[in-house]
């Protein structure tokens, strides 16, 4: 474990090319790296997230993703992700390659990857026409009963960013509330760096059983106060549920999108 | 009291609940019928998101499915592969409220894409939970506006399984729960028939005609030999339901999460 | 979920032939429970737990088993059980016919259990001989990678029990510390009963992520202050190291355990 | 300073631990080994019991491997099922201590029976988490006192893999890990032969002969081109080891945890 600033963990951890899961189910998003993978302009990515949510609504529509795997892929309790939609639709500004699952599925594969296996199965898919547009999705007998199960690779990312409340001083970061998929993702990855509100000496007294990623666990700290933004961090701010609204009307124009992103995430370059 | 008929729907949704039951909960009209039920007939029904929030108790409806209320006020909060793994897959949840783009007669759901999956007309956003919730969860209680374009013949795609194509599918496919058990739409109540499992009318809302139910929807819809009148909201009902969108708003600082 | 007392739970719901898994990785043993189940005399038992420890040696030294599952049968610290030794070496009190995992095994079978899946996968038993003597453990082969991997059947008792520190009036149950396998085999089981040390009002301010068993995901709850004695209940006494030392010597003769057990165990009914 | 050849095992094993690892320990000699390595020169070691506790600190050694000191001191304590799976399968550990009641000339453990499985002369306890820490873990440190009852020719049963009945097992079936890079007995330190994987003596503990070695090994034991003699155990290594077990006989009520 190393202790980072967001420019450096992002230029050593992520390359073109690569597989990358930033990971935080509706809590604790990570969208201050996306922001940096944005400025420093990485591209071909394969996206990995259960919700792709705003954070790769804004990545897809400023052209970084080649792929995307994902299993609900919409602005929640508010609508589309335009940005996604347009991609997938009309391939604009490039054309995506979706891998698509059932949240189920995603929550297991990842399961699976942080326990180091090439596969995860699980009593999922039947019915439904997803296996039939998915070539990942295939189906095993158990030996036993001869019950039929699914079974979908493993996810393995070669990048996980996530975001957590606090790093001590070892870089032992704990992580409290919705919880998500956030310490399987970091544990699948070939690489993984999290990002922290706040460092401490000493996480303190606390529950034996509090949710804590060792340092040796981990590649990278880096502390970004605010890192979750416009999401939440649980005892630290709220959700901008009126920014989530607003996303709405400036995703859906592409020219809109764009001049947003250009004055409110790459132009944070120049400041620093 | 007057009412909406969004308003009907989250009633009426609400009032299939019990104090015995476990509820797969998702965002929008299902959010607010569970937590409807909960702050009226059933104080002891428990509601676990997708999230992670076990038996949570919002004072307001969420606008995601992880907001912080969720975790304050549950009793405890679990990783999301628990959830789908010890608690839907295990088989501990005895109601999941769905709902979706497309619905056939068989209440197979269509989240997934209107036209080709490969160049698609919409995009929508996927199955989420839905797929697993489909088959898992004890019965499934599906809501949703009614509309001849929603309503449909045959789905672009299926995403969630109902009854099936055919109706029998679960039976085929060696599922145990029971799947799609009620439909509650703006403008009538649907229940599977005891034959052939199609979604048959059972209740007309209030000044709602069947000449209106048949023109929103795109199959030939059926009506059981005695159909109801669903009874309106009661001022409580309306009361509690009103309250919860007036402090969500002020919560959330816009009006969201309507019905 | 029933509030019940202990002579009711095993009453109603241990039954002649049941498979029955008393759980606690060293931390929690629920021997309150097993002491019932020995003074009410069920027998033809197949008990489940990864340690069998001092809890199953009394219970297979008192003849209710016919089978055990398990991963690692000894006094741990100490040495042998010799109960467990004399069932294995000479059929005494009567032949105990042994299913032999390793514990990834047992932590994988349960966990499959309470998945609701019928099996297990996992990287497991890679040159050892225990698949040779344990037709429960079959291979396959992940269908992306071709990889040999282990598969056991899930663990699903018909019946669990565990020990836990509280319960809260509604018959939710908070267990902290050492957690072991203990939730996962309460929802792995067809029946859970928990005996715990106390009944609070509320569980009060906690971690959002404390671990808690809802009271429907159990069947009944049992006050059992010192439920777990000779091991032991973080928060509320330690192990009595000195008694599972001193069992070494009350274990070893068949008299001097059969003394011991009608004294300290049976004659406890007369008691109540 | 006099000691015992116990003290001088553990304090071997002790030695062979560094600041970068991460150590699945075990009850016995294992836990005296790793900790105090961590109370001496490798204050940064990480331990973790089977119990589920990560990166413990324990004041004295605990009897059993889930004893409450050890969650008590850790950083967190997680599952059981995690620990296997996530830590330990996910390939997280750098080093395992492992021991039986017989070893082969390979480094393969039997800790399951004496005798024939299905009857058994003596009923050992059996794997425990030995089956996939032996695999699993980025290399093997093997602890066990020598004689030749244990360092035998062929085990009555193989319960854990060091290099196979072959010494080229691993290869064979992909395994990635190491396996059995040292075995520290009372009288000396072996390491596999580069070749053969062979357990082969590279150090000899002070006034232990070649004689004593070959008498306590059943196979015929292959001594190094060179063999060193073992440094003793240093006055401060000593010190650290007996205060550990004092407070671990005071703690424990009784004389326990030898070493």
């Amino acid at each position: 474990m190393e202790l980072l600033n967001i420019q450096e963990a992002v230029a050593r951890f992520v390359h073109d090319g690569d597989s990358v899961a930033l990971e935080g189910f509706t809590h604790l998003i990570p969208f201050a790296a996306a922001h940096e993978i944005l400025r420093q302009g990485r591209k071909d990515l394969t996206l990995i997230r259960m919700t792709p949510d705003l954070i790769y609504d804004q990545m897809i529509g400023m052209g970084v993703a080649r792929r995307l795997i994902f299993s609900w892929g919409g602005n929640p309790g508010v609508g589309s992700l335009h940005r996604l939609r347009d991609a997938v639709e009309k391939s604009w500004p490039q054309p995506l390659e979706i891998v698509e699952h059932s949240h189920a599925a995603m929550a297991s594969a990842y399961e699976a990857g942080a326990a180091g296996l090439p596969c995860a199965i699980f009593r999922g898919y039947q019915g439904s026409d997803l296996p039939s547009v998915n070539p990942q999705i295939k189906f095993i007998a158990c030996p036993f009963t001869g019950e039929k199960l699914a079974c979908i690779p493993a996810l393995r990312p070669d990048v996980a960013f996530i975001h957590a409340q606090k790093a001590d001083r070892e870089g032992n970061v704990l992580i409290e509330g919705i919880v998500g998929v956030q310490k399987e993702a970091a544990l699948a990855a070939q690489r993984a760096v999290v990002t922290v509100e706040e460092m401490v000496d000493d996480f303190g007294p606390r529950s034996s059983n509090t949710v804590i990623l060792p340092s040796w666990s981990i590649d990278a700290v880096v502390l970004a106060p605010g890192g979750a933004r416009p999401s939440y961090a649980h005892g630290y701010y709220a959700r901008d549920n009126a920014f989530y609204i607003a996303w709405d009307e400036i995703a859906r124009d592409r020219d809109t999108f764009k001049t947003w992103m250009e004055e409110n995430v790459l132009r944070e370059k120049v400041r620093q | 009291m007057s009412y909406s008929s969004q308003e009907m729907m989250t009633v009426a949704a609400a009032r299939a609940l019990s104090n015995s039951d476990v509820c797969f909960v998702g965002i929008g009209m299902p959010s607010a019928a569970c937590n409807l039920a909960r702050l009226t007939h059933a104080p002891r029904i428990k509601l676990i998101y997708e999230s992670g929030t076990l038996q949570t108790r919002p004072d307001v409806l969420p606008l995601s499915i992880g907001d912080g209320e969720l975790s304050d006020t549950a009793l405890t909060t679990v990783p999301v592969p628990e959830v789908f793994r010890y608690w839907l897959q295990g088989g501990r949840i005895t109601v999941g409220f769905l709902g979706g783009a497309q619905v056939d007669r068989f209440g197979n759901l269509n989240s997934t894409v209107i036209g080709n999956y490969d160049r698609p007309k919409v995009r929508l956003p996927g199955s989420g939970g839905a797929t697993e919730i489909a088959t898992q969860c004890g019965q499934i209680f599906l809501v949703m506006k009614q509309g001849p374009r929603s309503f449909v013949r045959e789905l672009d795609f299926l995403t969630s399984l109902g009854h099936g194509r055919t109706g029998r599918e679960r039976q085929r496919l060696g599922i145990r729960t029971k799947g799609p058990t009620l439909l509650v739409t703006d403008l009538c109540i649907m229940r599977p028939d005891a034959e052939t499992n199609e979604m048959t009318v059972n209740s007309i809302h209030p000044g709602v005609t069947r000449e209106q139910v048949r023109a929103n929807t795109a199959w030939e819809v059926r009506f059981a030999e005695a159909v109801q009148e669903t009874p309106p909201p009661t001022a409580s009902e309306l009361e509690v339901l009103r309250d919860l969108h007036a402090r969500t708003a002020r919560a959330h600082g816009a009006a969201v999460g309507e019905s």
